[in-house]
């Protein structure tokens, strides 16, 4: 369900008492109603579905995931000391 | 002339039983319009119609051998980013002739004009046409116009056939597509289908993206002055590649291996798809080619294909396998497979 | 497209692999509640990838494949009123009603139009005040704000030819009655990450809590996925059922405050049949009244509309991951893509449709 | 491709200046059409628009000489007494062939469906035109299937193009009309556009008549065989014998005197025409031709023609003349005269 | 056809035609009042054929020329409307208004259609009930009773969505216009067979006795025609100026009464502008009020258009036989039938349509 | 203006409260409604005009225009002894 992508914020303007956005999508652009995300500004990232932004995209937290997968397989926190065997196993089965 | 058929009873063999009537999707290039040709056109001509109505016939007069193709365009908008019908008529008629490997030469234009269509429009595209045609090096030396009733047509209908001469020995069909042959494509794909619904009604979106409308008969010498024996071309157009690698994998009975990382999809393409929920193998292309030739010329060709302007960004995208015969798959850039299926029928936004 | 293309990364995505193969020491059934998801795993070959043990099933969230069949006729017969300019979303027009799909009354005459989103069919309506113009308003919780917002404007600009065909389903209900389903065998969820992006979390801990099973929120790129299947993999073999989110930067456990503020004075709460599925309480929203004058289904008077699902489809097993689709008997027969007897074969989410043309290489490879 | 051409201030010519837009007279076949081409369609397309886009072209492939022609079929009703639009698809272009001399050979057929469309009745045309192709002796080797919206189209429209062979030496062409010529017609005047007329929606009427559609190159065949060096053949569609007359004249710069006693009107032509006040000079043949040949041959051509079963009521009409360049003038039946003038645009019924 | 083709026959033209020049001993200028006998004596070469002496002058008979500009550019109102279907006789759709005609108005999304008989645009009006379906009710006193019975029968059945825009124009009145006008040369008229076909003959001998010209009825075919011309010949060599009926077969001095009833239930008499001559005081019919619901004119609201015909066109001189068309300065320059200025350019019988294609061949032959 | 042409009443029907006929001018048929001739039957010629029977064709007075034609120019009725003198000069016209 529910195709949404996250484009940027490129300008705002108010439209018939609407806040609507142009929102580029790394080179597509669309107009986009930004009433659900009364706060977010032009330069910010919003995630978009059906013509309207449902959520502003974080993207300290979107840094932060990535820089996790980076991580995942060199630290060990979940599964504790079992995890090296398991691991080499995982590339086994590849 | 006609004695003899049971009009009154006729009724369409399945699988058309499903659908009494056209809709949208027969005209999609896909299978539904494949089926419309396999169980409506060619059972009604019987024996006058030949071989199975493709995109060109290769026909005989008098010792020469000719190829021969029509394509009626009815793209909305009429004018677009890169653009326009006028453009698309030329050369997707001289691209059908250039796929067989023959030099274009002559071309009908036959215009069915909507009442109330303003003659400043169908100026700019007949100029569009001279200027495509000037470009490929083509002549328009017949024509036709109909007028239909307002609520009958839409703007302009162009269709435009056209002749074509082959050199001795050429032979390029889909049947020829041999297992070991390399799949090459000659440049960025999808730009053509994302700028025109770019500027469609319900979908309008901003893009930097233009048409890639070309005539691709010079690209086509080129890559057959290597001396290969250049086995498949074709040009991707409605149904996009997974339309044209489907037909061309069940006409020769094999299978077609893509690796999903090696598809030349530029960002514009696949953010356009990614909003609306398409996939670019499916969208159009106008100015573009899809080639099987042997493994060993591959090179020599992509070669070729990189030193003409229209080839620039020329790649292998794939292999000719003998497995899974008449099947298109594609490797993903995760390591899985996906089967690359025909487009049913026209594409479609999706929200999911 | 940023923040698309870095989470389907191939060298993180075998990163993440290689932690779930290592993660997995027994066989576990994980249900990607969304449609997108399912599309995802799909078209990038992800199942193919995971450990033998780790069973992906198909979840009933692709709005197209369960708007109800009743809905669906309710539509055909407003799209083909000559006054109506029926505005629907690409992937409805597809699908098959008790005799026919919108491409048919299309073609049968009827005013059907794709737009992008509802708010273009407002503009067709103030476009064409001498029409009626209905927005065929499906889909799950993300799609409700916008069509509760299109709505809201209609009444506030005074747009008296627009109205709304709604039916819209919610997720928290589904989980539950898939849990409740005697023969369910799903001991975990991927939960629909943009859902969750407009209502939040809040409803997950104590569906978790209640049927042991771990939820987590994730998104829809490889990475996205692959990192939800990793933490389910990894509560399920510590014993563990809670709610987590692998989707932070679009999702908040809050939600998105100003949309369900709006979908709290636009619809109510309301009994959902979903398509092959059945009935489930408490399950969908419908206008509330103080809406009741955009509802398409009274303006045109189509609440007598009823319809019957063909007895061959076993779509509702399918959704709840108790059959897979190969296993009705009516699959590739009866039942293809072109020919669909349920909506699981008509979107190319639909688990059917996956199926169909999924198992064609399966049946090559191993023939 | 289309650079250096400024589209955004193109203005038509004149004198299309006076219709912005397209009215339905403009497809009529007669004056306006003929505007059209000469002021939009050979200035856009420039130099690579060859000739005067006539009804069918002569080009050379490989040293042989080749004749193209194309033709758009929108005819409404679809199916009329005798015929349907598959027939006249088919007959129309062969025709287009025949009036150069050639031999058709190969067809293309491209559809515009509309959505909506019964399947079946796409079933029957396409079994009309195997049929007819069947009979012409023609093959349909390549085609092309569009659906357009609902709202912009209707039912089926074809079109067809058409490649044919020319024997060396013949030379037959409009220009090459030549006072002194004799004018013949191969039999009854008006047949197909009275049978379409009868069953169009506000005129119907009942009536006996048939289309008289048909393919002529065997008529053509034979009466090349007498050996005559027959200057101009012309198949009289739309616009009728008033509008074909009208043009030859014009390309050659001669006159053409007709003797209205000598017309082949048959009664139920000449009775539909007072009923609705139209011109049976005006009126579609798709089965007639006219012939244009040197006086001293007229006999024998008449001889031959009437010997092929589609020439069984040819006569001599008139004759080409040096007076009134470019003029049609009929000698009535009580010894006036009058000019038959080109038709401007669509036939309408008339109250007066 | 029987009782056409009898009318036509050559050898009997050639002694009626000896019989006039036997008869003709000074010049004589003749209007044929009728449009169709212009038609007719062009299309057949008559005046070609008669003594030098004897001139026609082409009468302002022919409808689709003397509609007033203003009730085209009315039709040209109602007909853009988009609830409405206009229909009409194919004749008047090239017929210019002020700034286009109903062929622009159909190009520009007019449902403009064309009709044999006023009947079928009933029917079009009761397949059709939620459109507007005017018809176009213009002509003489010949093509009256048809519109009025179509009004009468559209009442009858409770047709409410049909209406009629009428303007309708009376050959009495205008003979006596003609012989009114001071630069006036007539000396005799044809009088329009078929107009007395409804009419009869009553009204025509106080104008023969008034303006001392004879008035022949006479029919259409070569040989009705020749024999107005003959009798009219007769009786100005001989001095008289009486009333005679040359077209018995068709023509009653009664009229048709059944008829003559109908008009006077539905119309009630109007001064009416003709087309490039003016407003002549009683010369038309409008609906009467029993029938005023039926009047498109009032249904439509268009009473308020205005309209100014060229100031070039010299047509009214032309229809009075004032002035050739080529004695117009506009004639084959501004005004061609392609462009044409005045209407009595449109028409096939328009005399400056006649002229246009006549004149052509007198240049070539003389020249 | 009008026009009008002969045809022969092939069949009468009452439609709708209305007198209609189907009529045959040689050849082509056509509805006509005949409320305007209201005493005309099958096999006798109307007069039609747009749809309409505007008057009986009266056979029997066309038979007399057509005789009094043959006649024209042996009878010398209406002009007395200058008749033949005229003829003569009109013959030589042509
Ligand atoms: S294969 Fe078709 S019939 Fe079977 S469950 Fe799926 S949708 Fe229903
Ligand atoms: S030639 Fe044209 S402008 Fe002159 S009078 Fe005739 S219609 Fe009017
Ligand atoms: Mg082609
Ligand atoms: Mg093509
Ligand atoms: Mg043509
Ligand atoms: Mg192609
Ligand atoms: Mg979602
Ligand atoms: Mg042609
Ligand atoms: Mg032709
Ligand atoms: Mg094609
Ligand atoms: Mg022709
Ligand atoms: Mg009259």
């Amino acid at each position: 369900m529910c195709l949404a992508v996250p484009g940027r914020v490129l300008s705002v303007a108010e439209v018939d008492g609407t806040r609507m956005a142009e929102v580029d999508f790394g080179g597509v652009r669309k107009d986009v109603c930004l009433e659900f995300v009364p706060d977010v500004g032009v330069g910010e990232y919003v995630v978009v579905h059906v013509g309207f932004a449902i959520q502003r995209l974080d993207e300290a937290s979107a840094r932060e995931t990535l820089a996790h997968f980076e991580r995942i397989g060199i630290l060990d926190e979940e599964f504790g000391g079992g995890f090296t065997r398991l691991a080499g196993q995982a590339g086994a089965d590849r | 002339m006609t004695a003899g058929l049971d009009f009154e009873n006729w009724t369409c063999p399945v699988p058309l039983r499903d659908h009494p009537a056209i809709v949208m999707g027969h005209g999609g290039g896909g299978a539904m319009s494949a089926e419309l040709v396999e169980h409506l056109f060619l059972p009604g001509y019987g024996a006058a119609g030949a071989g199975e109505l493709g995109d060109c016939a290769v026909v005989e007069a008098g010792g020469v051998r000719l190829a021969f193709s029509t394509d009626s365009f009815v793209v909305r908008p009429m004018f677009f980013p890169g653009g326009s019908i006028g453009d698309l008529a030329v050369n997707g008629t001289v691209n059908d002739l250039a796929m067989s490997g023959a030099t274009p030469l002559y071309l009908s234009a036959a215009f069915i004009l909507q009442e109330g269509t303003a003659l400043a429009d169908i100026g700019r595209i007949a100029a569009a046409m001279g200027a495509a045609a000037s470009a490929a090096g083509v002549r328009l030396v017949t024509g036709d116009t109909k007028v239909v009733d307002r609520r009958s047509g839409d703007g302009v209908y162009v269709n435009t056939a056209g002749v074509g001469m082959l050199a001795p020995g050429v032979d390029i069909a889909p049947r020829r597509a041999t297992a070991g042959d390399a799949v090459l494509v000659s440049g960025d794909l999808g730009v053509h289908g994302v700028a025109v619904l770019s500027c469609r009604e319900g979908v309008e979106f901003g893009t930097g993206v233009s048409s890639d409308t070309a005539p691709l008969h010079g690209l086509v010498a080129a890559m057959l002055a290597t001396g290969a024996d250049v086995h498949v071309l074709r040009d991707p157009t409605r149904g996009g590649v997974a339309a044209s690698l489907n037909e061309i994998a069940r006409a020769a009975g094999v299978g077609v291996e893509l690796g999903e990382r090696d598809l030349p999809v530029p960002p514009a393409v696949a953010d356009a798809c990614s909003l609306l929920g398409l996939d670019p193998l499916q969208v159009a292309n106008e100015g573009k080619l899809l080639a099987f030739v042997p493994p060993d010329s591959a090179d020599a060709v992509l070669d070729a294909m990189r030193a003409h302007p229209l080839g620039a960004g020329a790649r292998r995208i794939g292999t000719c396998v003998p497995d899974h015969p008449g099947m298109v798959v594609a490797r993903t850039a995760l390591g899985g497979t996906r089967v690359v299926t025909m487009p049913i029928g026209e594409q479609l936004p999706r929200i999911c | 497209m940023k923040y698309l293309d870095e989470f389907s990364d191939p060298d993180l995505a075998g990163k993440l692999l290689a932690q779930i193969h290592a993660a997995t020491t027994r066989p576990w059934a994980l249900m990607e509640v969304c449609g997108g998801q399912t599309h995802s795993i799909i078209r990038h070959g992800i199942d193919q990838l995971l450990p033998d043990g780790i069973e992906m099933i198909h979840g009933p969230g692709c709005p197209v494949c369960v708007t109800g069949l009743e809905t669906i006729d309710k539509a055909l017969a407003i799209a083909a009123r000559p006054d109506v300019i029926f505005c629907s979303f690409g992937d409805m027009l597809r699908v098959p009603g008790s005799a026919q799909d919108l491409f048919g009354v299309k073609s049968a005459g009827g005013d059907v139009r794709v737009v992008y989103s509802p708010l273009d069919a407002l503009t067709i309506a103030r476009q064409n005040p001498d029409r009626q113009v209905v927005f065929f308003g499906i889909g799950f919780e993300t799609t409700a704000p916008a069509n509760a917002m299109t709505v809201y404007q209609a009444r506030r600009l005074g747009i008296g030819n627009f109205s709304l065909l709604v039916s819209h389903v919610l997720v928290p209900p589904a989980i539950a009655a898939i849990m409740e389903s005697p023969r369910c065998r799903v001991q975990a969820f991927l939960a629909a990450g943009h859902v969750c992006s407009v209502m939040g979390t809040g409803e997950y801990p104590a569906l978790a809590a209640r049927y042991r099973v771990p939820i987590v929120v994730t998104g829809f790129e490889p990475l996205d996925i692959l990192e939800g299947i990793r933490q389910t993999v990894v509560q399920l073999e510590a014993g563990r059922h809670e709610v987590a989110n692998a989707y932070p930067r679009a999702v908040r456990d809050e939600g998105n405050p100003a949309a369900m503020a709006m979908l709290r004075d636009v619809f109510e709460v309301t009994d959902r049949t979903w398509r092959g599925i059945g009935t489930i309480p408490g399950s969908g929203w419908r206008l509330s009244s103080r809406y009741r004058e955009f509802d398409a289904e009274h303006r045109f008077d189509v609440t007598g509309v009823r319809a019957a699902e063909s007895p061959l489809c076993r779509a509702g097993e399918v959704l709840q991951g108790l059959r897979k689709p190969n296993q009705c008997a009516a699959f590739g027969k009866q039942c293809t893509p072109r020919t669909p007897l349920g909506a699981t074969m008509v979107s190319a989410e639909g688990a059917c449709a996956a199926y169909y043309a999924y198992r064609r290489l399966d049946l090559v490879a191993t023939s």
